[in-house]
């Protein structure tokens, strides 16, 4: 089985959570944008986002810490 | 630990499911398809047709839909929750039983995140949430703390899982290349393992507030509106309770099952029933709490609409549905549960499916009564589920068993490593734990 | 500028005109008798019903009940897509192609004033074609209701500005307010002071729906005193 | 679901075929469809009148194209102003209904049956031709007769002026009589009789009549009704209604009484024995221009003080002595009182004896010698029309300038009769009946042998816009045009404080192959070599009448085409002066102007009622209400007092009404604003919301008292069926306060055989419960006293 190409998948995937995130982190504040604009109740999409945010980047960072954590943690001699 | 052991290691059936799934399998997943399959079709008969094909009317606008929908995220907070708790409250006895929780969570949200969708008008018109969503309607909120939930839950379900996924690879099950993927080079050191512990610990912290906040946010979307018997300032833990309760009756039945299908009494014992058991009971009495004191100052405060629906549900139309919810979720666990010679695996499991039922019963309650009687005096609303409506649910069912099922048939439903773990560390973890609430025996007591 | 209505219940004889005018003039569908049994009829403007007292003192109270395009309206806080929204002169809007159906507006509005179009609407053929053409035909799947004829008010815009001059108050009256014949709805811009709801609206009779939960209705009724 | 959805729409499609008779569903001409889409939207707007009943409301046509698509009110109709009814609203799904009919029809298979085979219009005015001449070769003129739903529109008169040029006398013109019409017919022989103003009386006593549901201008008096409910509340003007169910015009009351179906007139004298007891009675009036009041041994007086004391009124009326003794008192202290009597007081036995008694009240209290209480119907400036009447006697009906008060009655009292009439042999067996504007057999008249009748007479032709309940027994059905795709004139409304002349004119021409009654008239006329219905030669078409008809209106200089509202005071000034409002030197102008107006109105033409000058109040006694129904009988096979007996006044009563069982009741039925006449259910819009306050959508409801429901462990929107000796329907039930607990009150107006997809089979019609009973001193069919029994039905 090709190991190299299952790494570079682990890496993709990782870095697709990050986008999705990141994407959802956007999209809020884009949603913060429009209710300043029209000016409804932003105040609570503030309180959304403060909460939200940083939540889906504790998540994201969590998984990255054991993706790197686990290859760092790897025996040294063993063969890929 | 180093590599897995020569010796043929005790745990390991826990992977025969796995190994060989055996034929009835197949047959469940196949009938399952079918009636997914169906649910497919009647769906996109209602999007074709518009919701017309459903029961709904004026004034009672929601009805099958937001009910499953609440009904099932309840559901979801079995897993990661209770697990999180367990965890957190080094409860040795949870380690065969968090991870079905957690698989429940999961699955159970996926379902529920898209009944909203379902209970669309205009299914095409999605995307305008994205670009034009509004911050401001409870609905968004739910749309990001569901999905804030849904991945924390995962990401929680699938960290714990690495080290057995390892195993997995290591013992060459097929699809190898999957679990290869997954186990993320797992191998099993010192380091791996810290890594994990420290990752495992900040999620637990992270994901009981998320928990809780979704049901809560589920509760707002009732609260935040003026109507009687919705707009009550009680209704966040009072849902976050019932969700909780339905989430460890689903536990208990699936463990049940569970234990019946792969012969698992050595590793979920009565023990383990006991103590859920138990939890279920206190929570049936939480339950009844937040349920009478609603009631009682809906009741109390005797304002003539909370007063219309009040009667409507002890009395009028809905009274069957309420009085069976009350026997189903308070008077049948009680008896059940409070009773030693009962609380047996079958005692359980009726007190578990009855709860489940009765806190189906209770989100109906919930939310057609306030529609039925509008403020105004219009003639109360009626509200029949048509077929497509039952269809729909008895698909989200399947949805559920089958997603169960193949999450069974890939991996194993009771993490082995932490049993192992359990087996070798914690006996000894917990001794010191205990000496150390114990007074030392050195120093002496000061002379008074 | 805010547009209201007063309704004077002490005129009011019930006739229902108000009902058939709105149908007429928004080209509201009528639904099928199945849909309508279940509780499906489409009507902007709807006519309650209250008994008071029994005979022989019962008195019967009618009372027309359109939008109630309230100041604080709860419909338009929960909408998560803005479809409907209150706009800079008080009417509250609906935008029919950005609804997504979910019906959130209608399980708040403590007034139920909102329909759904459950299936796509019909109608005979002939009766389309020849349907109000200032007014759009709703699709399937959207909410609606009551827009204070809205489509009226850009026509007498345009009207006034073509002919370089303010709206007067006769130029914009909602079809509910132009067709009752006894004349109890009354429709016009409640700060201007010219209009005849200016003053209506502070009369001792006057009165509004389900006051005590802050909506602030802007349909106004004048209480039937016999 | 999906399945009942597709059976509906099926359903539509199928009853499209039967009732347009072609496969082929109706709909706008397609022409229209492209300039709908392409055109370029330019708005017009043309003034005409409403034709939805008998009010003639001023209509505004909104036209995009030339194509319609919205009716509004006439802002300068003086009966309206600029207001219309639901059923006006709702003009245009009449006109562009999808079962509308394309093309003369002739009817395949036997009488009774409604499948049809479409004809060339050629093809069918030819047979008809035939027909006529056959008569009129044979000396058999007689033997033609019109059977004419008069909507108070000058066809009614061109109709009947075209049956007299074919020699016949057979003109049967129907409708519901007018307010107060039999009893001061009875009391001072006067047709039509003197109306009242609303406006003057300080107390108002409706004894069933409901002006704001029905004729004979709803609008006109729903806009006065709120006039007057807001200043009552300075002037104190009283409104009771008396009626067994309260209805809109007991909810705008001040008062409801609850009284027992038909009983009404006992109530009415039981009000003159309190009244004659306290001797506050108008003395001048009564001693001046009245007879049989007192003197005689069977007098007035003498009848009510011996037969109608509270108790025994309480007995038959169920009203509460204090009641009555309260009602008399404040009505004969009012200073303008008015007592009203019509609508469902009309609908029973007692019909003619109630409106008497009523007038009787009126005469009593001091009503007609209130100050402009009363008033002169109006002459129109082109002289007396002939009345279409019947002899009672003889039985025969004849056009007359006047009628003979002793043997004549207005033609339409006794027009619901007809089959009984010919069975009597007072009517010859007819060769050819034209039928228009009118549904017989959906009508609450005696069903059965109006189809026996009609079965049996060869050649029945009916003017039609949908096929209908009567359609199935006519040989040949001919497309009609609606009122907005034809010329006609709506006559003065009777009781308003003017006279209105309301010009009908085509707002589109008639579509797919629908053609005037008015010039098929025409036509068939020339046909036979009558050219004489239009004076002048110039004269083509049915428009050109109108004209003629209004030249004599021109000439006399009288009144003006409608204009921007002035004050009918102001106005009057006006006219003293001698000023036209307009200036119409030539009849071209003055006619231009009416079609740019919409219509001729005079206010200035309405003088007060002289009692000097006419024919003395006659009370109503024992002796002629006896000598009435002996005179009578011919109206009334089998009814009345039988020979020998002693003259009483029992019948007066009607049987006795009280309903026996806990389960039975009395059948009330009503008519509802949004469908006056069972017409307004053909088109969806009214179909719908027939059922606006009781919300009871497209379906027919019966309303029960909350009493007796509970009694019965019935609750609102339980399916019920109604059952009578005569039939049964079920309904859906609905639990008000508003009906007395005796009655079970039944909207009239749906459950149509015919009458096109949205009419067709939905709903009920009380009429298939109802025994034929006649009011035996009118000839009118009675529709309220039939006992019913209850039951429950699972849905």
């Amino acid at each position: 089985m090709n190991y190299k190409l299952i790494d570079r998948l682990q890496i993709l995937s990782i870095s697709l959570i990050w986008l999705l995130f990141t994407g959802i982190a956007v999209w809020i504040l884009n949603l913060i944008k429009e209710s300043l604009r029209l000016h409804d109740a932003p105040d609570a999409s503030l309180g959304i986002s403060l909460v939200a945010i940083p939540v889906f980047f504790t998540l994201s960072s969590v998984l990255t810490y054991v993706f790197i954590g686990l290859r760092k943690g790897r025996k040294k001699d063993v063969e890929s | 630990m180093e590599k897995a052991p020569a010796a043929p290691n005790p745990d390991y059936d826990l992977l025969r499911p796995i190994e060989d799934p055996g034929k009835s399998f197949y047959y469940i997943v196949i009938v399952l398809l079918v009636i997914i399959l169906y649910t497919g079709y009647v769906y996109i008969r209602q999007v074709y047709y518009g919701l017309g094909v459903t029961g709904m009317a004026q004034p009672v606008t929601w009805g099958f839909y937001i009910i499953n929908f609440v009904f099932f995220i309840g559901i979801s907070h079995a897993g990661t929750l209770i697990s999180a708790i367990l965890r957190l409250s080094k409860a040795e006895w949870r380690r065969p039983i968090t991870r079905m929780a957690e698989v429940i969570t999961a699955i159970v949200l996926a379902i529920g995140g898209l009944h909203p969708i379902i209970d669309l008008g205009r299914p095409d018109r999605m995307t305008h949430l994205f670009y034009n969503g509004r911050l401001q309607s409870p609905l968004l909120w739910d749309i990001v703390s569901i999905t804030a939930y849904f991945t924390a839950s995962t990401v929680y379900l699938y960290i714990p899982m690495i080290p057995d996924i390892a195993i997995l690879r290591d013992r060459g099950v097929k699809p190898r290349w999957l679990y290869e993927f997954l186990s993320w080079g797992w191998q099993g050191t010192e380091q791996q393992h810290k890594v994990l512990d420290r990752a495992m610990n900040i999620l637990m912290v992270v994901v009981i507030p998320i928990a809780i906040s979704v049901h809560t946010i589920i509760s707002y979307i009732f609260a935040m509106t003026v109507q009687p018997g919705w707009h009550s300032t009680i209704f966040g833990p009072y849902f976050v309770v019932g969700a909780i309760f339905s989430g460890i009756a689903a536990i208990l039945v699936l463990m049940i099952v569970f234990r019946k299908v792969f012969h698992l009494e050595r590793y979920l014992k009565l023990i383990h029933f006991n103590y859920l058991s138990v939890l279920l009971l206190v929570m049936s009495l939480l339950w009844f709490y937040f349920t009478f004191s609603e009631y009682l100052t809906g009741y109390y405060g005797h304002e003539p609409n909370e007063m219309r629906v009040f009667w409507y549900k002890f009395s009028g139309a809905f009274a069957p549905y309420f009085w069976t919810m009350v026997t189903c979720n308070f008077l049948l666990p009680l008896i059940l549960l409070s009773n030693r010679k009962t609380r047996t695996i079958p005692g359980i499991l009726i007190a578990s499916i009855s709860v489940i039922i009765g806190m189906w019963l209770e989100r109906l309650i919930i939310v057609v009564p306030s529609l039925a009687n509008p403020r105004l005096p219009y003639p109360t609303g009626i509200y029949i589920p048509s077929s497509t409506e039952w269809t729909l649910f008895l698909g989200g069912v399947s949805v559920f068993i089958l997603g169960y099922m193949m999450f069974a048939r890939f991996f194993p439903v009771i993490s082995i490593w932490e049993i192992q773990e359990g087996r070798q560390e914690s006996a000894k973890a917990v001794t010191e734990r205990i000496t150390s609430y114990m007074p030392d025996p050195q120093t002496p007591l000061a002379k008074g | 500028m805010k547009w209201g209505m007063v309704i004077d219940l002490q005129k009011c004889t019930g006739c229902g005109e108000c009902v058939a005018a709105c149908k007429l003039e928004n080209n509201v569908a009528i639904v099928e008798p199945k849909e309508s049994e279940m509780g499906r009829t489409m009507l902007w403007m709807d006519m309650l019903t209250v008994y008071e007292g029994e005979y022989p003192r019962l008195r019967v109270r009618q009372f027309p009940r359109p939008c109630m395009h309230c100041d604080h309206p709860p419909c338009t806080k929960v909408c998560p897509v803005r479809a409907t929204y209150r706009n800079e002169e008080g009417i509250v809007a609906q935008i029919y192609p950005q609804c997504i159906g979910c019906r959130y507006c209608m399980a708040a509005c403590p007034y139920t004033v909102k329909s759904f179009n459950w299936y796509k609407p019909e109608w005979a053929p002939g009766i389309r074609e020849t349907a109000n053409p200032d007014v759009s035909v709703r699709l399937v799947g959207v909410v609606e209701k009551c827009t204070f004829c809205v489509h009226r008010l850009q026509k007498a815009k345009e009207q006034a500005k073509a002919e370089g001059r303010n709206l007067r108050e006769g130029d914009f009256q909602t079809a509910c307010a132009e067709s009752c014949p006894a004349g109890a709805i009354v429709f016009g811009d409640l700060e201007n002071t010219n209009h005849r709801v200016n003053p209506l609206s502070r009369s001792p009779r006057a009165t509004r729906l389900l006051e005590d939960l802050g909506t602030e209705p802007k349909v106004i009724y004048l209480k039937e005193v016999d | 679901m999906k399945i009942t959805r597709r059976n509906f729409l099926q359903m539509l499609g199928i009853t499209g075929v039967a009732a347009g008779g072609i496969s082929q569903v109706w709909a706008i001409p397609d022409k229209w469809i492209e300039k709908l889409q392409y055109g370029p939207r330019i708005e017009t707007w043309k003034m005409s009148t409403c034709g939805q009943c008998p009010a003639g409301c001023g209509i505004r046509v909104r036209l995009i194209d030339e194509i319609p698509v919205r009716i509004f009110g006439n802002p300068i109709a003086p009966v309206n102003s600029g207001f219309i009814c639901p059923m006006g609203e709702a003009g245009l799904e009449l006109l562009y209904h999808p079962d509308r009919i394309r093309q003369p029809m002739r009817r395949k298979g036997k009488k009774g049956e409604s499948s049809w085979v479409p004809i060339s219009w050629e093809e069918a005015l030819g047979q008809i031709s035939q027909g006529l001449k056959g008569l009129l070769k044979n000396q058999q003129a007689d033997r033609f007769g019109f059977f004419f739903g008069d909507r108070n529109t000058l066809l009614t008169h061109f109709a009947g002026d075209f049956v007299t040029r074919m020699g016949s006398t057979n003109f049967f013109p129907w409708r519901a009589p007018g307010i107060n019409e039999l009893g001061l017919w009875q009391a001072i022989g006067e047709y039509p009789p003197p109306s009242f103003d609303l406006d003057k009386t300080d107390y108002l006593l409706t004894f069933g009549t409901n002006l704001l549901e029905g004729p004979p201008s709803p609008v006109y008096f729903n806009r006065l009704y709120g006039k007057l409910k807001e200043s009552r509340t300075r002037t104190g003007l009283k409104m009771v209604h008396v009626d067994a169910r309260m209805s809109q015009a007991g909810k705008n009351a001040t008062e409801w009484v609850q009284i027992r179906p038909g009983s009404m007139g006992v109530l009415a004298l039981g009000m003159a024995y309190v009244i004659l007891r306290d001797k506050n009675f108008d003395e001048e009036f009564v001693a001046r221009f009245s007879v049989d009041f007192r003197g005689g041994k069977e007098d007035f007086q003498t009848m009510v003080a011996r037969d109608y004391p509270p108790d025994k009124v309480f007995a038959v009326t169920g009203v509460p002595p204090g009641t009555v003794l309260r009602l008399a008192r404040e009505f004969s202290s009012a200073k303008a009182p008015l007592a009203l009597s019509g609508g469902t007081s009309d609908r029973s036995e007692t019909a003619l004896f109630t409106q008497w008694a009523v007038a009787g009240l009126n005469a009593l209290s001091g009503s007609f010698s209130a100050k402009g209480l009363w008033r002169e119907p109006v002459p129109l400036p082109w002289g007396p029309t002939p009345i279409p009447s019947i002899n009672t006697r003889s039985g025969a009906f004849s056009l007359k300038p006047k009628l003979a008060p002793d043997t004549d009655l207005p033609a339409h009292w006794a027009s619901e009769e007809l089959p009984h009439l010919r069975s009597a042999g007072k009517l010859p067996d007819l060769e050819m009946l034209m039928i228009a504007q009118v549904d017989p057999l959906y009508l609450p008249v005696d069903q059965k042998p109006w189809q026996e009748w009609l079965s049996r007479i060869p050649q029945v032709v009916q003017f039609a816009t949908l096929i209908d309940d009567t359609s199935p027994y006519a040989d040949l059905v001919l497309p009609a045009t609606t009122y907005l795709e034809q010329w006609d004139m709506t006559l003065p409304v009777p009781n308003l404080p003017f006279s209105q002349l309301g010009l009908q004119q085509p707002i589109v021409p008639p579509l797919n192959g629908a053609r005037p009654i008015g010039d098929v008239l025409l036509a068939l006329a020339t046909g036979q070599g009558v050219t004489t219905l239009l004076s002048e030669k110039s004269g083509k078409s049915y428009a050109d009448y109108i004209g003629e008809r209004l030249k004599p209106v021109f000439a006399s200089g009288k009144g003006t085409p409608f204009f921007e509202a002035v004050s009918l005071k102001f106005l009057g000034e006006l006219r003293e002066r001698g000023w036209q409002v307009y200036s119409y030197p030539a009849f071209a102008d003055f006619w231009r102007l009416l079609q740019e107006k919409g219509g001729w109105w005079d206010p200035g033409e309405y003088p007060e009622a002289e009692w000097k000058k006419r024919k003395k109040f006659a009370f109503p006694t024992l002796a002629r209400l006896n000598a009435l129904l002996k005179e009578r009988a011919l109206l009334s096979p089998g009814q009345g007092t039988t020979k020998g007996e002693p003259p009483s006044n029992k019948w007066m009563e009607g049987p006795a009404r009280k309903p026996e069982a806990p389960d039975s009741f009395l059948l009330a039925p009503f008519t509802t604003l949004m469908n006056m006449t069972g017409e307004g259910a053909s088109q969806p819009l009214l179909r719908e919301l027939s059922g606006l306050i009781p919300r009871v959508y497209w379906q027919t409801w019966a309303e029960m008292h909350p009493k007796r429901a509970e009694r019965l462990s019935l609750k609102d929107g339980d399916l019920i069926r109604v059952v009578s000796g005569k039939g049964s329907v079920t309904l859906y039930l609905k639990v008000v306060p508003t009906v007395s607990p005796e009655i079970l009150g039944v909207p009239f107006g749906q459950g149509h055989k015919e009458s096109g997809r949205y009419a067709k089979n939905v709903g009920a019609n009380p009429v298939a419960l109802i025994d034929p009973l006649v009011d035996p001193l009118s000839g009118r069919a009675s529709w309220q006293s039939m006992q019913v029994r209850v039951e429950k039905v699972n849905k």
